[in-house]
């Protein structure tokens, strides 16, 4: 077998094992949150009886165990339970939001990436003159923002001085494509200037490092033009450092956005755990704790699979 | 490697910043807490940022507000990174099972997004000051772990590091005579990073509810006890805002220096 | 003149300008009250309810956990949700009177302890059912279980025997009620096929609209019910309600022409909104109060001295400026204003005093130690800046009073009602017996002072039943002293309900009996 | 008349500077290369030679108008092809560069791109330059692979860099620098970082292909007895100092200055065998692996150290000689065979070693820079052991550092530097005075000699045997280098992939007769005479066609 398929199995199962012992983690974690979830659901108009009733019901009575295991017997056949506050089925709510969730990731993501690839590009091209400066320095400011101040500094700019989109963010089944970007413009404009910085800083450093090799030299007494060293010569090499960190940023853009989500009152995943965490609603914390996990470890899957597969060594053994 | 124009601004802010958290009750102009003005009133000779929400003096608020987002920024970066090296080192030095376990577990750790991890403990347990720091450095620490396992792993395989286990010294040594010296500087740059980490983090997590409680103030409450004004132009929640962004710079800058700092004496290639 | 004249009619004919206003204006202008009274009815009859559109509402108080079921619903969006696809039995008017909806008819037996309602003929449910007095009583009996949790409980509970026969039910209280029709009139109660009793939460009812998407804590949209019995109301072809819990997004959404309406503008702003163009401040001096609860049975809170020591230690004048931005009236520790029928205006309003304040807590012994004073933004606008002013007042007077900030998430059901002393806000309710009944009776089930006190309670009742108007006010005011002086309600103003509606809107009336126009605020207005 | 044949280079009073920064220092220009005038014919051969530092590889990278990492051409001109490139800029710069003049480096294994293949690596400028369509820039490539004696040429540049051996890829930089059809190639220590046996093999291929190719070359490197080979004239350079220009012939035969006579002489170190005496390290039936592979890399290896004698184990890179150390230091526990030691066996693993073993086995490395902790000074780095072995404090710690101080012939004032701060030579004294602060019975040194310049090297050999004289400590010493071991040896162990090949008495081993590898290890070191490794590999051919 070849050795890089050996190395994406072994990768891919060793994630899975992860993923295991994650959703073992999560459930028993939740479980041992503090607070009477029977009293959390019910709340003030809570008698005695009733609160016996829902015990029962949500078999808190079982020890702990046993019922982790019910529960993923339920993920693996994609049954997530129902949410004990309002009896609707998770796997269909959390369905519609993951769906938004990726939606945002995704828009904002086909815009960030490419252009902090071409921006870290720029930077390492003219490192520490001033259009690295100026790159450095405006990305600066914005990895030092904190997102809602520039959430609410886009909607007075663009909602209020410049009335060109929309405030609430929200999305529906439904919408045609149009209508749901100009909904999502806003936070993607937000998103995009959080992540943007770190992937651009993180590539430049990355073709920096790499431009520190002896192969370099020999490539610029080569008399090549010094974008065509980095673009042929140092970005091959760089890949696998800008991917892990791309990456990076595309987990922060599924399970990072909370914030996001409150202040343009996107209805995704995010929101739906914070509504559901304080009403110790557990199976949904549970479902989406354990969603956000997978999206992660998949993403760094991917990560590394991206890397051994760019590897020339793996890939041409000798 | 000399201090830059922007290293020298960075230390500049970062020592403003940080004594005017320490000497806040002398040079704040009024109390944290005390009503001078009308709702929101625009900057002026008395209110040099304006006031707030209820008529508080901004600026006040900001430099008690200071203290206490730097304390808590500080404090829990300090816990990530006693933790986060300390077994970072453990792990690189012993390798083996120590190595594979810590690792694993800092894996786990990270597979669950610590956003997440925060939003919901941070719900459940009581909202104090000692939580809060807990919480941001535990979660924080993972990150740092990674750095000092990756660092120590390149310094442990040093011919330096082999004398010195053929000359027969033990694990406490090595790792803090023969490593820690050298590990050092990636390390101070991570440490800027990671406070600047905290600061952000503090402010959203206060933003969301669910940080620095009152009567105690912080930069980011702050921001959202005045962000309903900013629809209508008024500066209010800015100046909070202002502050995180500014802090969170100077320190980044000097961060980035200790970095480019680290890396030159690390060397590569030329003369 | 003229032309001022005749726009501002228009506008108040829309209800975009309020009559009171208008009067005011015409005043000015040396027009008779009377006569601008005539003239705006003129108007609205001239200007009349446009039929279509699409009408959007940004309502705070809703989340992804709210259920469809109106025995549950307990917070804003909820409210709205069922008043716009259910229907009761009667409604109450700005003015207070009763409002007939699914019955025609109400009557009652000398003594008040007995209540017959008839149903109007040929209402349908959305799912095409009739709605008969069987339905009614169902609905009646499914609000009675324990296990239902429904909020009108302690109000069903006071009917000892439900019956009907044809289209006529009868009610046989256990105690004579004279406002039994009022307690019909509560949000809980809408009528539902069959009770609702096989799936409360199906939103089917005999409403002005039909449910279309129910996302809960995101968006709820509803279509016009072409057969609904009442064309009076109900104008728009769809309405809809997004749930927007975050102040600024929602002035944002409105001021954006997102949301035609919206609830909860934040004092503090209300004055920044009425320089937007395009959008009115409709504020409704209203019963809703915004107050500060100690549970009467938990230390340190079970000592009466303490909690008069609170009482005197709050600025109520500071509050009505600083937080209403003067958008209300102080409170006086009990949850009666002027806008409730038999309200007592001669007891003394209740002033600051750090001195007797500080006698007080003297008096009660306490060990010094914080008392923590629960408050989440969302507990009512203003909320932490609210309970700050009242811990800087309190200290004045040497009380040991501190803010602790809790989440807004999920504050009404781990904070308030749950521990001793938090911030909390009512909407009051059309009669006093109802307000007190739902919160200050011992058996009250949303008694969230744990207030029990058994004078108070015969006096309650004895009033509930007496017909004789001066009599019933005379013990209101008993009611009243005692809550003011022993109750664990601390009640420094009643706000106004402060909307914020769009000049597109027409047929805005202002309703003090809740939110929204009594939460219809979807149904009874139209596009202009 | 005959008109005299143009210059092809020309460098005039050249003059490279470059800004340090000193850590804890204000930064200070330091000359790199100062006034160096040389000239070059076409397809000719200079070899420019001088130590560490001698500014060779920054004046053969001159003759590109190109200055490594800060420094900068700052007087002087380098007249190429009749014009002054030293003010180049832009396209004018980058058309000369692999083009006219190309360049070899002194690791290939760094200097290619490893994540593309060789060829396209190799034609990348004759593509570049558009000399001719890629098919025809394939075909000559092939050309040069099969000059230079690469295995299956036509294949050769479908692999990628890690796939093939390290003297091939000097070969295959060679081909790329040839490539294009430059006037003038410069070699910048092209075979250093090679084995002796693949060297010989190279230097030959290289000499070959200058001569077919008539190319004119820049020959940079630290070896006479490799330049002698290629080069037609010489230049020798200190300090960034001409010492001395002339033919080979002049350089070698007739040196004129002092420092020239030294580089020529140097290794003329020789030392007497000691007679037999007990042995205080022996090693028997040892054999070993790294955990996780599934082979040996030390065979079932027998030696015997005397007291205070010297045992050299000579080998090219892989033939486990390192890691023989490695097992005896009880890093690498064998998996068996036993080791015994002034007496007593050891433990195989290191945990299981007494104190006292540890102290009297003591090591030094062949890389000083990365054997002694950056941040702790001279004084620290000596006085740790002796306050570890002996518990002595302050000032008897501090006058005992100072011995050892003087011993390694190092005055006052060394124990508070820094390693940053000492040269290389200096270092490895430092080094040598740690091992010694513990009063070893035996020192193993691991290539000790081979990142120093020759003279150095020398002076650090004297060190070692003067100590040995004093101290009678027994030395292990590892290297490749037959010279050095000529130099020190008492007994040698030839070792050849994880066997000991040979073992005796140095005279025993180095006289004939030789087994195979010996004699290809013995024959491959370079000789100043011309024409030596044409000899060699003649020899071997007719020999394999005996066979």
């Amino acid at each position: 077998m070849h050795p890089i398929l050996k190395l994406v199995i072994q990768r891919v199962a060793l994630g899975c094992l992860l993923l295991l012992a994650v959703s073992a983690v999560i459930f028993l974690g939740v479980e041992a949150l503090p607070g009477d979830t029977a009293q959390a659901i019910l709340g003030q108009s809570a008698t005695p009886q009733a609160l016996e009733n829902l015990r029962q019901q949500m078999g808190l009575n079982e020890p702990a165990l046993v019922r982790y295991f019910k529960w993923l017997g339920g993920v693996l056949t994609g049954d997530l339970g129902k949410s004990l506050t309002n009896g609707t089925d998770i796997a269909t709510a959390i369905g519609q939001r993951l769906g938004n969730t990726l939606f945002l990731a995704v828009s904002a993501a086909v815009i960030s990436v490419p252009l902090a690839l071409i921006l870290g590009l720029v930077a390492a091209r003219y490192a520490g003159r001033w259009p690295d400066k100026l790159i450095s320095g405006i990305t600066l400011t914005t990895i030092s923002l904190p997102e809602f101040v520039a959430a609410y500094f886009v909607i007075y700019l663009l909602t209020q001085v410049f009335p060109v989109f929309l405030p609430v963010s929200m999305v529906f089944p439904g919408m045609s494509l149009g209508a749901k970007l100009h909904a999502v413009a806003l936070p993607v404009i937000v998103l995009v200037m959080v992540v943007l910085a770190h992937m651009m800083r993180m590539t430049r450093a990355a073709i920096l490092n790499v431009m520190q090799s002896a192969y370099i030299e020999t490539a610029e007494l080569k008399g090549l033009t010094p974008m065509q060293v980095i673009w042929k010569h140092a970005f091959p090499n760089a890949i696998a450092p800008i991917v892990s960190v791309v990456v990076l940023n595309l987990a922060y853009l599924v399970v990072g956005v909370v914030v996001v989500e409150v202040v343009f009152s996107y209805n995704a995943l995010g929101q739906y755990l914070v509504d559901h965490v304080t009403k110790r609603d557990l199976p949904v914390v549970q479902a989406v704790g354990l969603v956000f996990a997978a999206v992660y470890i998949g993403l760094n899957i991917i990560a590394d699979v991206v890397s051994i597969v760019a590897n020339p060594r793996l890939r041409h053994p000798k | 490697m000399k201090l830059t124009l922007s290293a020298g601004i960075g230390i500049l802010l970062t020592a403003m910043f940080v004594l005017s958290a320490i000497f806040a009750p002398l040079i704040a102009p009024y109390p944290l807490d005390l009503t001078v003005g009308g709702v929101w009133d625009a900057p002026s000779a008395k209110n040099w940022l304006g006031t707030d929400t209820i008529g508080r003096d901004i600026l006040s608020r900001l430099i008690y507000g200071g203290q206490i987002t730097i304390f808590v920024a500080l404090a829990s970066s300090v816990i990530a990174f006693s933790l986060g090296s300390f077994f970072g080192f453990l792990a690189a030095v012993r390798g083996g099972w120590t190595d594979q376990i810590l690792s694993r577990i800092v894996d786990l750790m990270m597979a669950i997004p610590s956003p997440i991890v925060a939003l919901v403990l941070l719900s459940v347990l009581p909202l104090n000051l000692p939580v809060l720091i807990l919480v941001i450095g535990v979660l924080d620490s993972t990150r740092v772990f990674r750095l000092a396992r990756a660092v120590s792993m390149d310094i442990a395989v040093m011919d330096y590091v082999e004398a010195a286990k053929l000359r027969g010294e033990g694990q406490i040594w090595v790792i803090f005579r023969e490593i820690l010296p050298n590990a050092l500087s990636p390390l101070v740059a991570e440490f800027g990073l990671r406070f600047i980490f905290a600061v952000l983090f503090i402010s959203t997590l206060s933003f969301l509810g669910l940080g620095v409680q009152p009567p105690l103030a912080d930069w980011g409450g702050m921001v959202k006890e005045n962000k309903d004004g900013l629809i209508y132009g008024k500066s209010a929640a800015l100046m909070p805002a202002a502050a995180i962004a500014a802090l969170a710079i100077s320190v980044n800058l000097v961060a980035d220096w200790v970095l480019s700092r680290t890396t030159s004496l690390k060397g590569g290639r030329g003369a | 003149m003229q032309d001022e004249m005749k726009h501002l009619l228009m506008r108040t004919a829309r209800g975009t300008f309020s009559r009171r206003g208008f009067i005011a204006r015409c005043g000015a202008l040396g027009i008779s009250a009377a006569l601008a009274n005539t003239l705006i009815a003129q108007a609205v009859r001239a200007e009349g309810p446009k039929k279509g559109g699409l009408i959007r509402a940004g309502i705070a108080g809703g989340e992804s956990t709210n259920s469809l079921d109106p025995a549950l619903a307990a917070s804003e969006v909820p409210f709205v949700t069922s008043e716009t696809w259910g229907e009761m039995l009667v409604n109450v008017t700005p003015d207070g009177k009763v409002d007939m909806r699914l019955a025609e008819e109400v009557s009652s037996s000398a003594d008040a302890s007995e209540w017959t309602f008839r149903i109007r003929k040929g209402v349908e449910f959305h799912d095409g059912k009739t709605v008969t007095a069987e339905d009614v009583v169902a609905t009646l009996k499914r609000h009675t279980d324990e296990k239902s949790q429904s909020g009108a409980l302690g109000i069903v509970q006071g009917i000892s025997e439900m019956s009907y026969e044809g289209d006529m039910v009868k009610l046989k209280l256990a105690g004579p009620n004279a406002d039994l029709p009022f307690l019909m009139a509560d949000y809980h109660l809408v009528i539902q096929p069959g009770g609702g009793v096989d799936n409360p939460a199906a939103g089917i009812g005999a409403g002005p609209y039909k449910l279309e998407v129910f996302e809960p804590g995101v968006r709820i949209g509803f279509t016009k019910n072409p057969n609904y019995f009442d064309d009076s109301i109900g104008h728009a072809d769809q309405v809809e309600i997004l749930v927007i819990n975050d102040n600024t997004a929602r002035t944002a959404a409105l001021q954006s022409g997102q949301v035609h309406m919206m609830n909860r503008v934040d004092p503090k702003i209300a004055e920044l909104l009425k320089g937007a163009p395009g959008v009115q401040v409709k504020s409704v001096a209203g019963r809703g109060h915004y107050v500060f609860i100690m549970h009467c049975d938990k230390a340190p809170f079970d000592n009466n001295d303490l909690r008069m020591a609170l009482k005197l230690g709050i600025k109520r004048q500071e509050m009505v400026d600083k937080i209403l931005g003067g958008l209300g009236s102080i409170g006086n520790d009990f949850p009666i204003n002027a806008a409730y029928p038999l309200f007592d205006d001669t007891i003394p309003p209740r002033e600051y005093d750090a001195a007797q304040a500080a006698e007080f807590y003297k008096k009660s012994g306490h060990d010094g130690s914080p008392i923590l004073l629960r408050v989440a933004p969302g507990a009512f606008p203003g909320a932490v800046d609210a309970a700050n002013l009242f811990a800087a007042s309190a200290q004045a007077a040497g009380i040991p009073l501190q803010v602790k900030l809790e989440p807004d998430d999920g504050y009404w059901s781990n904070v308030w009602n749950v521990e001793p002393f938090c911030a909390s806000y009512w909407g009051g309710r059309p009669v006093q017996d109802q307000m007190y009944s739902t919160a200050y009776l011992s058996t009250a089930d949303w008694n969230d002072t744990k207030f029990k006190n058994a004078t108070f309670d015969d006096l309650v009742l004895a009033a509930r039943g007496e017909l004789d108007e001066v009599k019933r006010k005379e013990e209101y005011s008993k009611v009243a002293n005692i809550l003011r002086d022993e109750g664990g309600l601390i009640c420094p103003m009643f706000n106004d309900f402060v909307h914020g509606v769009r000049d597109e809107i027409g047929g805005w009336i202002d309703d003090p009996n809740q939110e929204l126009m009594n939460g219809r605020g979807l149904v009874k207005t139209w596009l202009v | 008349m005959p008109e005299i044949e143009k210059n092809l280079l020309d460098i005039q009073h050249l003059r490279i500077e470059a800004t340090s920064y000193p850590p804890g220092e204000p930064p200070r220009d330091v000359v790199l290369v100062d006034d160096v005038s040389v000239s070059l014919k076409p397809g000719r051969v200079l070899g420019l030679i001088g130590e560490s530092g001698a500014g060779k590889s920054t004046i053969g990278l001159s003759s590109m108008a190109y200055a490594r990492g800060g420094a900068r051409l700052a007087g002087g001109h380098i007249i190429l092809n009749g014009r002054d490139i030293i003010h180049l800029t832009g396209g004018k710069l980058r058309s000369l560069r692999g083009k006219e003049v190309t360049y070899v480096a002194q690791s290939a294994a760094a200097s290619f791109n490893p994540s593309k293949r060789l060829m396209d690596q190799v034609i990348e400028t004759t593509l570049k330059n558009r000399l001719m369509p890629r098919p025809a820039a394939e075909k000559r490539a092939r050309e040069l692979f099969r000059k230079l004696g690469l295995p299956n040429p036509d294949s050769f540049g479908e692999r990628y860099p890690h796939q093939v051996s390290g003297g091939q890829l000097q070969r295959a930089m060679t081909a790329m620098a040839l490539c294009p059809k430059p006037d003038l190639v410069v070699f910048d220590e092209p075979t250093t970082a090679l084995d002796v046996t693949t060297q010989i093999e190279v230097l030959a291929a290289i000499k070959e292909a200058i001569r077919d190719t008539g190319v004119a070359a820049l020959y940079i490197t630290h070896d006479l007895a490799v330049v002698a080979q290629v080069a037609d004239d010489i230049l020798v350079l200190r300090h960034g100092k001409k010492v001395e220009y002339g033919t080979t012939d002049q350089i070698i035969n007739a040196p004129k200055q002092a420092y020239t006579q030294a580089l020529v002489s140097v290794r003329s170190i020789d030392h007497e065998e000691k007679a037999e005496a007990p042995p205080v390290l022996s090693v028997a039936h040892v054999t070993a692996r790294y955990n996780g592979t599934n082979f040996d890399v030390l065979k079932n290896v027998n030696v015997e150290l005397p007291a205070g004698q010297t045992l050299a184990v000579v080998g090219e890179s892989g033939s486990g000689k390192s890691t023989l150390a490695r097992a005896i230091t009880g890093l690498l526990p064998p998996t068996q065979g036993k080791i015994t030691f002034a007496g007593r066996e050891l433990s195989p693993a290191l945990p299981g070693r007494k104190r006292d073993d540890l102290r009297e086995l003591q090591m030094i490395y062949q890389m000083a820079d990365t054997a002694m902790n950056p941040r702790q000074t001279v004084g620290q780095i000596i006085g740790r052991p002796i306050e570890f072995y002996f518990g002595l404090k302050g000032e008897a710690k501090r006058v005992r550092v100072q011995e050892l101080l003087d011993q390694i012939e190092m005055g006052k004032g060394f124990a508070d530097r820094y390693p940053a701060e000492l040269s290389g030579g200096q270092k490895q004294r430092v080094c040598i005075a740690r091992a010694l602060a513990a009063k070893p019975k035996l020192i193993i040194c691991d290539e000790v000699t081979s990142a120093l310049d020759p003279l150095v090297a020398d002076g650090i050999l004297k060190l070692l045997l003067d100590l040995q004289r004093q101290e009678n400590v027994a030395y292990l010493f590892i290297t490749h280098d037959l010279a050095t071991v000529r130099a020190i040896a008492d007994r040698i162990a030839v070792m050849y992939r994880g066997q000991v090949v040979r073992y005796g008495s140095k005279t025993d081993v180095l006289t004939p007769p030789f087994d195979d590898y010996t004699d290809l290890l013995l024959s491959s070191v370079p000789e100043m005479r011309l024409g030596w490794p044409e000899e060699v590999l003649e020899h071997r051919k007719m020999e394999s066609a005996g066979n």
